[in-house]
This record gives C-alpha cells, structure tokens and sequence, in this order.
C-alpha cells in the first residue's frame, strides 16, 4: 500500500506528527504562523497548535536563531525555521559558534538538541541574493549533522530522527523539489528513516554519480539519458552531508571505478570537492579516471533564466561530464 | 486578526505647491501605478518571473521623498524598488527590460525586479536582504562627509527591518559618527505577513531612533504632501550637517507581499480600509477640490503614463538576453584591466 | 585623553543587611579579587594561558547580583566571567583547574578561561563572543515560560556588546514575547580600548531598553548595597512575570582589557580615581563605620580566601591531562549513545 | 641590501605607506585606534592621520564591515579590519551579499574596492571560538580576492595591489606570524609583489607539501626534517586563495608526483579538499599516490595545550603523511 504525496506534504505531515507527539516541540521562524508558512509548509499550524507553539519571529535572524539554541538548552526541542540559506548567514555565528561548539567546549555538559530547517538552492530566478547553496559550508562544522532530504520519503522520515538526536540537526530543502511529488509507503505511523546512510537511487555499474538534494532529479535524469547511450550509470544520494557515508562513497567507487560528483555550490570550495578528496583517500587505486565535478559556475546567480540555466548543474552537463570519463 | 489596523483621517488642508510640482508629483505616482499594475499582469503571463513586490498603495512615499532629493545625492533602496528607481531617473525601459531579464535592462537582466542599479543616477540598488541595504548607506554617508561632498544618502527600508540587526548597527554607527544619512523607514505595518506588533515590542519606530540619539519625524504616507514637505525638512537638516535623521512614513501595501502570498494574515476589510485613503485619489481629489487640476488633465497624465508602460513593455520585448557566454564577465576585473 | 569618565560620590547611606548575609558579600567580593590577583600572577608564570580578562574592581556587580537570584535560575555570563562563575556556586578548584586546562577543569580544560561551565548552578557560560550570550538568554527564558517554570534568566554581558546587532534582537525579542530575563548590562565605559562616548551614540543605555519598551534600573555597580538592592527588585519583578528588565551597573575595570593590553586609551589619573571607590573597600569602610566589622573579622574573611584561592592553585597543579585520545569525545553523541 | 622586520611591523609599514599615498584611503576596525591596534599593528597611527582616517568602530562587525562596502561604493579606498576571522562570521552577509556581489549583479556598475584585513588561526590556546579558519569558506565565493600572506615580503607587499585591484580583497593573516622575523631586500619604496601567482619557497623533487599562512613554517620544519630522512620536499606556498594559481599547482605536482596538502581548516570541507579536487581534474596522471591531506582534526579547537596542539596540524604529522605516500 503506498499514498502519493508532495515534498512539502511530506515535511508538513512529518512537522504535525512532531507538534503532537512531543509537546517540548515547537516550531520558530518568520512567517511560519499567521502567513502560513514562506511555502505554506506550516499552514494550519497556527490553529491547531496555538501561538506559543507556533511561533512567528521578527525578522532578527542571529537571534531567533540563538533563542532557539537557548530554549534547546532550556528543555525544548525547537524546530527553527531558516526562511532560505541566504538568511541564514545572518546567524551563522550563534550556529558555530554556540550551537556547534557548546557541547565539547562545556566538557559534554551542555548538547544542543535543536533542529534548523532551511531552504536552499537556486533554479526559480530568484537571483544572486536569493540562490546560494551553502550546504558545504555547514558540512564543515564539527558539532553539528546536515541533512539533504532529495526525496519524498526523506522529507517525511528524516524529522523525526533529528528531533530525536541530542546534538543539532541543520535540514537542507531545496526548493525545486518542494512540488515533486511520490509514492511514501503506508507503513502507518512509522516513517522514520535513518539519518547516517547514503542510498543508492539507481544502480548502475559504468559510472557512479554522486549527489545529493536539488541534484539528485538532475542526476536521475542524466542516468536515464546516458541509459540510451549504453552508459550505465549509478546514482548515490548522498542524504546525509554531515558526517559523509564513507562506505557508501567507497563502494559506489568500488563498483562503477568512474564518479562525477554534481552539486550546486560554487565548484570551488563547494561540498563536491570534499566528495573527491575523500575518494582520492580511501578508493584512488580503484579509480579508472579521474574523478569529474558538475556544480554552479562561479558566479553570482544570474536573474535571466537561460543565464541562471547556464549557471546550475543541468542533466545534460552531467552527461558530458561522464562521457568525457570515458574519452 | 488580533490585531487591527485603521486608516488615518484623509488629508486635508491646502495643497501648498504650484500646478506644475503637483502635476509633476502626480503623474510620477501615476507612473509607478500603470507600471506595477503591468507588471502584476506580466507576471501572470510569465513575462517577468522571480519574486516581484509591488509598491501600489505606497506610491506617495518614493514620490514625495524622492522628489526633496537633489541629483547628487545617493538613494539605497529594496527589493519593493521599482517605484523608487523609476522616481529617481531610471527610464521605465531599463526597469522593464530589467525584469523581462534582458540585457538592455538597467543591469542586464541579471538582477530583476529585485536588483535595479544606476550608477548615472547614484541609485545602489535594489537589496534582497532585509536591513542589507543599511550599512550601505552609512558607508556611503561616510564616504561623502570624508570627501566633503554636499550628498545627503537616502536609504530606504521596511518596518520589518527594524528588527535586524544590521539596522541597530547602522543607526548608531550613523548617529556616532553624525553621518548625512536619511533613513527613510516606510512603515506599511506588515513584514511580509507579521504585523508590526508581534516583530516590534516598541511600535512607535520614532522612539527607536531616539534611542541612538537621533531626530525622528513620523508622516503620513498617504499623503504625498506630508510625505514631500518633510521629507524636505529632513533632507535640509540632513544637508546642514546635523546628521543622520529618521524618517517613518506611515503607509500601507494595497497587494499581497509578493506574488506569492494567499494573505491570510490580515482582514479584508482592513486593506479596503486603506484603499479608500489611496494616495492618488485623495491628491487627485485635493487637487481637483482646489481648482488646479481638471479631469481631462487627470485623464491625460494616466494615458501619459500608460503609454509609458506600453513602450516599456515593447522595449522590454524587443530586447536581446546576454549572451551565455558573457555571463562570467564582471564577476571580477578581468586581470588585464586591473591596473 | 578626549573623553574623561568621574567616579560617583561613595556610596553612603547605611548597610540594610544583617551582618551575616553582609559578610557573605564580603567574603564573595574578596573570594574572587583573590582569586583574580592569583591568576594575573598565574598567567605571569605561565601556569594560565589564552585571554584572560580580570574583572579587579567591578566585584560588587556579581556578588550583589548573583545573590539576588535563586538556584533554579539561569545564568549567562561573557568571557570576563571567573567572578561570576564563583559566585553562582563553581568551587574555585574547578575554576583554577580550567585555567589551568586541567581535566578538572568546569569544562575538562578545554575551555579554559572564557568558558566556564557547570549544568549543576544552572550556569551556561562563558562566551567569548560579544553579544553571543543574549539571544541564548532569551531562549532559555523561552524554554522556561513555555514550561511554566519559576525561572529567571540572568544574562551579563557589557558595554561593548550594546552596539553588536544581537543585543537589539535579542532584547527586541525577550520584551515582544515578555520572557523572564534579566538583562545585566555591565557597564565599564569601555569595550576594549574604545570608551562607550566613541562606541555608542546613545550613552544612557537605560535609554536604549526604553526602545524596546522594556523597563530599566540603572544602579552605581561600585556599590554593593545598590547593586543588591535594585538586582532584588528586578528579578522579583522578572519572576513575577511583568516580562524582561534591563538593569545597567554602572562600573569599572581597574585593570587591563586582557593580558594583553598596554591600556593607551585612558588616562592613569582616571583609573585611580576609580580605584578609590574600590567595591571591597568602601563595603568594608561602611560596615566597620556601622560597627558591623572589626578589622580582625576582615582580615579573617580575606584569609579564608586566600586560603582557597591556595588551595585552588594546589588542586589545579595536581591536576590530570585529559589524554588526546579522549580530544574528539563530545563533538557529537557517540551513534551508538544516541536514540 | 636587505633589513630585518617583523610580519608585524611589516603589515605596518604596509598600512602606513598606503594612508601616506592615497587620500582616499582610511582604516577602520574594533580598536584600531586609542588602542593602538589589537595586535599593535596600527600603534601610532591616530597621532600621525587623525581620527577620521583612523577610525575606532563599536563592536558592529556587520555594520562597519557594510559601512566599508558603502565607503567604497562612495570612491573612497577602506581598510577594514576585522579583529578575527571568528568575529567575522557576524559579518559574512555583508562581505558575500554586497561586497561579493554588487558587481556583476549590477551588470558591472558597481565594483566593490574593499580591503579586508582578518586575523585568522589557532595556536595561542585561546579555545573553540577563538581559533576558527575559515580560509577555505572565503575562498568559495565568486568576487572576492582572497590573500594569506605567509612571509615578511608578502606582509609588507600585498597591500598596496590590494588596495589598487578595484574588487573586494580579504587578506588573512595568521596570528602565529605576527612575531616572525625576516629579511626585506631593500627596494626603496618599491615592495609590491604579485596578488596572482603562488611561490614555492623550497625547491624539492620527491614531494610537494603545498600550503599557506600559519601552516607554511610547519611545512618548511617538515621538510627540513624529510630531508634528513632522504625525502626531498617541494613547498609551495599558495600565497592567493581566491583563485588559485592552478599552473603553479600543476607544475608542483609534475615535478613531485607526490602530494600532500596541509592547512588549518577542520578537514572536511576545507581547503585543501578543494586542492585535492583540482589536482584530480588537472593532473591525476601524473600522481604517483593518493593525495593525502593534513588538517585541523574536526572537533572544538580545544584550549589545553597539549589538545591544541594534538588538534592542529604539525610538523610531525606532515611528515609522517609525507612518508605515508612512500609507503
Ligand atoms: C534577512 C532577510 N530575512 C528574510 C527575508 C525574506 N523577506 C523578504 S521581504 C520580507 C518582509 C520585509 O518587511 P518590511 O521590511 O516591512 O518591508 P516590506 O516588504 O513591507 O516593504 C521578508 C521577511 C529577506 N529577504 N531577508
Ligand atoms: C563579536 C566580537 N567582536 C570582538 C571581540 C573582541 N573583544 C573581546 S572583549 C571586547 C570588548 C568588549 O567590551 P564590553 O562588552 O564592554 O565588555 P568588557 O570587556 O568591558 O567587560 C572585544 C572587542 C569579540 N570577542 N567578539
Ligand atoms: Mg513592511
Ligand atoms: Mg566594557
């Protein structure tokens, strides 16, 4: 039995399931009560769980940020909602620097049981302000975890799991993929996931792409494409980018011995790079060529869709970028 | 809603400019109405796309206070820009091919709506980070009283911008340096859909700015007399070298945040409230009640202004995109232009 | 020097405390500028390393603040936070332990002086970013009220931190949303180098909590009976639920910024003009006036403290590494401890 | 002819020169005045340019590092001095959505003429919050330049074309230098040296250590030590971070083959992940070996001396990374 739903049916679904089962669960951020939610993920909240659990904050990132990190420690479990990446820079500070050191810096006294939802990602020209993906950033901060949920299923199942981690949880929603919609099997109430694992979305043997959140359809889509072309392409969903899924990457390596890794941060810097590092530490006698990366071009995002377009890692990019692997 | 909303009584009194200022004020109001209303319309026919914030209802704001500027000055503006950047010189042209994206746009179409600039006009932008625009302005400020230029930089922003912190930041870095900034708070009581009284524990935003020490006029924002006459004031003393000084024009957004929103946080009849204190009609009425201004001439300054719009819209149409493959330039200087 | 700081008047007027509690202040301010002697000289031989921020001279601020507040109570503090720490019930063992980066330590040496923490006293740090502990404040208070705890949060921070952009949202928030904090705002009219004329525009900070509609105590932190006295009636007013309160201490640092500083920006006249209204000795002047103290009690009370502070210098050196094996444990909960 | 000085005082003698020949140049930063400069840099300077040009900031690190992006914008030449990078994430909307961006994002109107000065780095046992190195982050945005002087030279010689380049340029410099002494050559007034390429500061043919800022004495101690043991090391000093002088990486790893890649950054997602990635795109044929990188183990940096230092990377730890690649 399975039911079709949305992504952002599924993460509404996976935040109600929170506000009733756990009452020191409440959810923060601009505009996530009387407006409803930036993209209606928390509409009806307001109603059904009242004010004080469903709370809108002025526009004051850094602190309601920080707030949350304090009602953290104080004994809640606040879901903080981070409009988009882009704001969150603005609180990037209490995140490292509290949030992310408290806990080893107090000696284990003091973890910080805090889950930030924030949308990422570019593709609705939106512009350079309004279309960053700095998730490899977060991914470099000790002390917290990163999520990426790509499908529906994760954007139901990884909630729950992250409330549950006594350490905070930052969740990556990139916004292309809040419309898509999928199949969640019914299992009742238990959709949880795991939070610690990579999964493989397509198995493939030629070539492994690896990727994760907004990508991953892309990724999907170049598979396909290189299907037709007698290209067997197998593709690893990263899910967690914080702490990386070594084992997976390994044997996605293992088995295809060609990777092009495809996100959408800046190449430089960007999430991907890590992917490779890691790979040319564990998998570098295994590899057939060297490892490819499709990302954002170095600039800012442009406004104009077809310069955006060019911009953003495209199934077609992803197809060049394997093909040349095996030129 | 719990909490409500009322419309100030509508203006009155003398209007105290010759025909020609009133004439020149209202047609600017009436070309921010027919190009934001165009626009709303290009956005269902997915001409322009991104966000898009449209300023209809606050028209007397950029208008007035735009219009108590000189050339020389500096303007900081918002995402909610368009008006204030076709006010302060841009051609509606640059405007709509911007948000068309094409390159004969004001910056190529690589901003949007949300990104206007003008360097001829000393107009920075267009800032999609609420309170961005801020620190901006003081450096601007900074920059003039440094160089001891006679520039006043006017920085526009919303009320939902008073509770960043880059707002404090730059209040008191302008206040303790007593920078030639103006801070022109428009105060259309709702960040997005937070209304005022649940993002500011103080609302009365003039006793903020007293809290750096610094001059605050409030205005009505419906009213582009009060709007213009003090923000002249403002700009005088501002010029004068008293400082920075605090402007809260009080006004109210006619449509939805953005062309996202179901606007679900506020009543109906709240917004019909305001509408029947609209900027354009009440001056128009004024106007008209005092003899200067005659229907046909009303008439004729809208098709003035729709004609206007319908060019932009062909200019904007008949434009090119930038080629892909100029999109990295200006990313940085290329290294053989650096000296 | 361009800006001159004058001491207030000593405090007069009689000690409304019975003799017990008073030499229980006493005995605290003298615990910790024993302490803080010790550890100036510590850091002199090495023994402490890092920053170090003495808090010599503004004493009677945590003592007389501290012991308004109840054990179920939070307290945030900044990086100039030993007095604090001490106060609020950490033994000095564990204190002189941390600093020495001790396993000991409050913080198992790897905090060191910046960072003293103890979930026992409710005491959440030590936080060597300025302005970095009041948005935390704010959320415990948070937590507390949406628990219906009896919980105040006491959030130290100073001068300095007024101006950074998470004071204004943090104290923005807490009255919005009427949280039970208590804003203690130490006041040594310097950040750093750079006194608080050159720092804020707005140098009545009492001022600026009116801006967020919060009410406000300002009391002379030289004095330990004003600092009690107003601390009591704030947090008994916090407690009761009438929202946050800002008190403002008015103080000073008799010693450098850190280890570091060479203390060009105020004149040596101003510091020892200062120091003559040291905390420990008008207290002492006043209760030994009032026949409450005879030298011998005194003399008694700093030899109790100089004794822990030996002890607490004994403890640390005895004290163990945490082994670099152990160096990664609490980044994160271990997979297998978590749910 | 040469003369000996300190990073310190050559930073100094930088500073000074650029406010002596150019008006329109000024600095500005926490305690850069009355104070005499956090670390002394600027001692002196208010007596001799006056407060206006030597301007003591409150604790606003968003407002005056965007005051600096204005001051710019207004044809003015600033110096902002971000007292550490760890202060400077409060300032990172800035230096990313105006400073990074204005630029192309005006369709090339509005060009940022920025100097950002930043202490960066751990070593001096000042704990978690105090010891950040966020190179790495920096490095990934489009933009910006981004500049580590390691040597007395560079010190003394990457102001001025810093301050000539018409877009933003953050300059790091590690506080474990600021002490180090070395030898000028004695070029009159003529100390620029290039903002584009990096150096290799010892010449080697079995391996290239390649790093940058405070790591670079640890780099050049390793070697000294490899040599002992027969291995000879090639250092190169990155010198620009943003954007890499990819010709002299390629050449490094041509010439050695072996590689390994040292900095401050917590491993992950760092830096030298991204040198890894590049070496992998440019030059995997040539390798020899896996790529192997020495980093700042991913945890608090910890204030106790002996964790610091376990933490941090070292010149032991290069070499026994060094040897790992012969093994
Ligand atoms: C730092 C930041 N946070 C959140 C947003 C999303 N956002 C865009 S406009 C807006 C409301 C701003 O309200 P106000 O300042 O009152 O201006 P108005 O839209 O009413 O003109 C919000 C929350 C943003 N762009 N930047
Ligand atoms: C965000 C931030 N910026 C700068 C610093 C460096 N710094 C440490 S203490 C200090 C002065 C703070 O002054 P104040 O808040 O008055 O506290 P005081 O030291 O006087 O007790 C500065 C500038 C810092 N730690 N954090
Ligand atoms: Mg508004
Ligand atoms: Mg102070």
């Amino acid at each position: 039995m399975t039911r079709r739903l949305s992504y952002r049916e599924a993460m509404r679904e996976a935040m109600r399931e929170a506000l009733q089962n756990d009452p020191r669960v409440f959810l923060m951020g601009e505009d996530v009560g009387r407006y409803g939610g930036t993209y209606a993920f928390s509409k009806g909240f307001l109603d059904e769980f009242g004010p004080e659990r469903i709370r809108d904050t002025p526009l004051s990132e850094l602190g309601f940020v920080g707030a949350g990190i304090g009602a953290a420690l104080g004994g809640l479990r606040p879901i903080v909602e981070v409009m988009t990446v882009n704001f969150s820079l603005l609180a990037l500070d209490q995140i490292v620097n509290s949030a992310a050191l408290l806990r080893h810096m107090s000696g284990g006294q003091f973890p910080v049981p805090l889950v930030i939802r924030m949308c990422t990602g570019a593709g609705r020209q939106l512009a350079a302000q309004h279309s960053h993906s700095f998730e490899g950033w977060y991914a470099h901060i000790p002390g917290i975890k990163v999520l990426a949920p790509a499908t529906i299923e994760d954007a139901r199942g990884m909630l729950a799991p992250a409330l549950a981690d006594p350490d905070p949880v930052v969740i990556f929603e990139h916004c292309g993929l809040f419309n898509v919609e999928g199949e969640l099997p019914d299992n009742g109430d238990d959709c949880a996931v795991d939070i610690a694992s990579a999964k493989v979305r397509r198995a493939g043997k030629d070539v492994a792409i690896i990727t994760y959140g907004g990508c991953l359809p892309k990724a999907l889509a170049a598979a396909e494409t290189l299907a037709q072309d007698g290209i067997s392409a197998e593709v690893l969903d990263l899910r967690v980018l914080r702490p990386l899924d070594d084992a997976a990457i390994a044997a996605a390596v293992a088995k295809c011995r060609r990777v092009v890794v495809v996100d959408e941060n800046w190449k430089s810097g960007g999430l991907a790079a890590e992917i490779v590092a890691r790979i040319v530490e564990h998998a570098f006698f295994e590899l057939d060529a060297p490892v490819a990366r499709v990302c954002a071009e170095e600039v800012p995002i442009p406004y104009a869709k077809h310069l955006e377009e060019a911009a953003l890692p495209q199934p077609d990019k992803i197809v060049a970028a394997v093909k040349g692997l095996f030129a | 809603m719990d909490v409500e909303h009322h419309a100030p009584p509508p203006p009155s009194g003398p209007v105290p400019w010759d025909k020609d200022f009133a004439f020149r004020l209202l047609a600017d109001m009436l070309r921010i109405r027919r190009m934001e209303e165009k626009s709303a319309e290009l956005y269902g026919a997915g001409k322009i796309r991104g966000f898009l914030h449209l300023y209809i209802g606050e028209e007397a704001v950029a208008v007035g206070a735009l219009h108590a500027l000189q050339p020389q000055d500096n303007v900081v503006a918002t995402y909610r820009e368009h008006g204030h950047a076709l006010v302060r010189g841009l051609s509606m042209n640059s405007i709509m091919a911007e948000m068309f994206g094409k390159r004969e746009g004001c910056a190529k179409g690589r901003g949007g709506s949300m990104h206007l600039f003008d360097a001829a006009t000393r107009f920075y932008g267009g800032n999609a980070i609420v309170g961005g625009g801020l620190p901006l302005a003081a450096g601007l400020a900074l920059a003039a009283k440094l160089r001891n230029e006679d520039r006043v930089t006017a920085c526009f922003f919303g009320d939902g911008a008073v509770a960043e912190g880059a707002f404090h930041e730059a209040l008191n870095l302008a206040a303790l340096w007593k920078l030639p900034v103006l801070f022109c708070c428009e105060n259309n009581l709702y960040g997005m859909g937070t209304a005022i009284e649940r993002a500011e524990a103080q609302t009365d935003l003039c006793v903020k700015a007293g809290s750096y020490g610094m001059a605050a006029l409030s205005c009505d924002g419906m009213d582009i007399v009060d709007v213009h006459e003090k923000t002249r004031e403002a700009a005088a003393r501002v010029r004068a070298g008293e400082g920075p000084l605090f402007v809260e024009y009080r006004t109210y957004r006619f449509r939805a945040h953005s062309m996202f929103d179901a606007e679900l946080y506020r009543a109906k009849a709240e917004v019909e409230e305001w509408k029947t204190r609209g900027p354009i009609h009440t001056f128009t009425a004024r106007l008209k009640a005092e003899g200067k201004l005659a229907e046909e001439e009303f008439l004729a300054l809208d098709a003035a202004a729709m004609k206007e719009v319908e060019d932009a819209v062909a200019y904007a149409e008949a434009g090119s995109w930038e080629p892909v493959e100029e999109m990295l330039a200006d990313v940085t200087t290329p290294p053989e232009a650096a000296p």
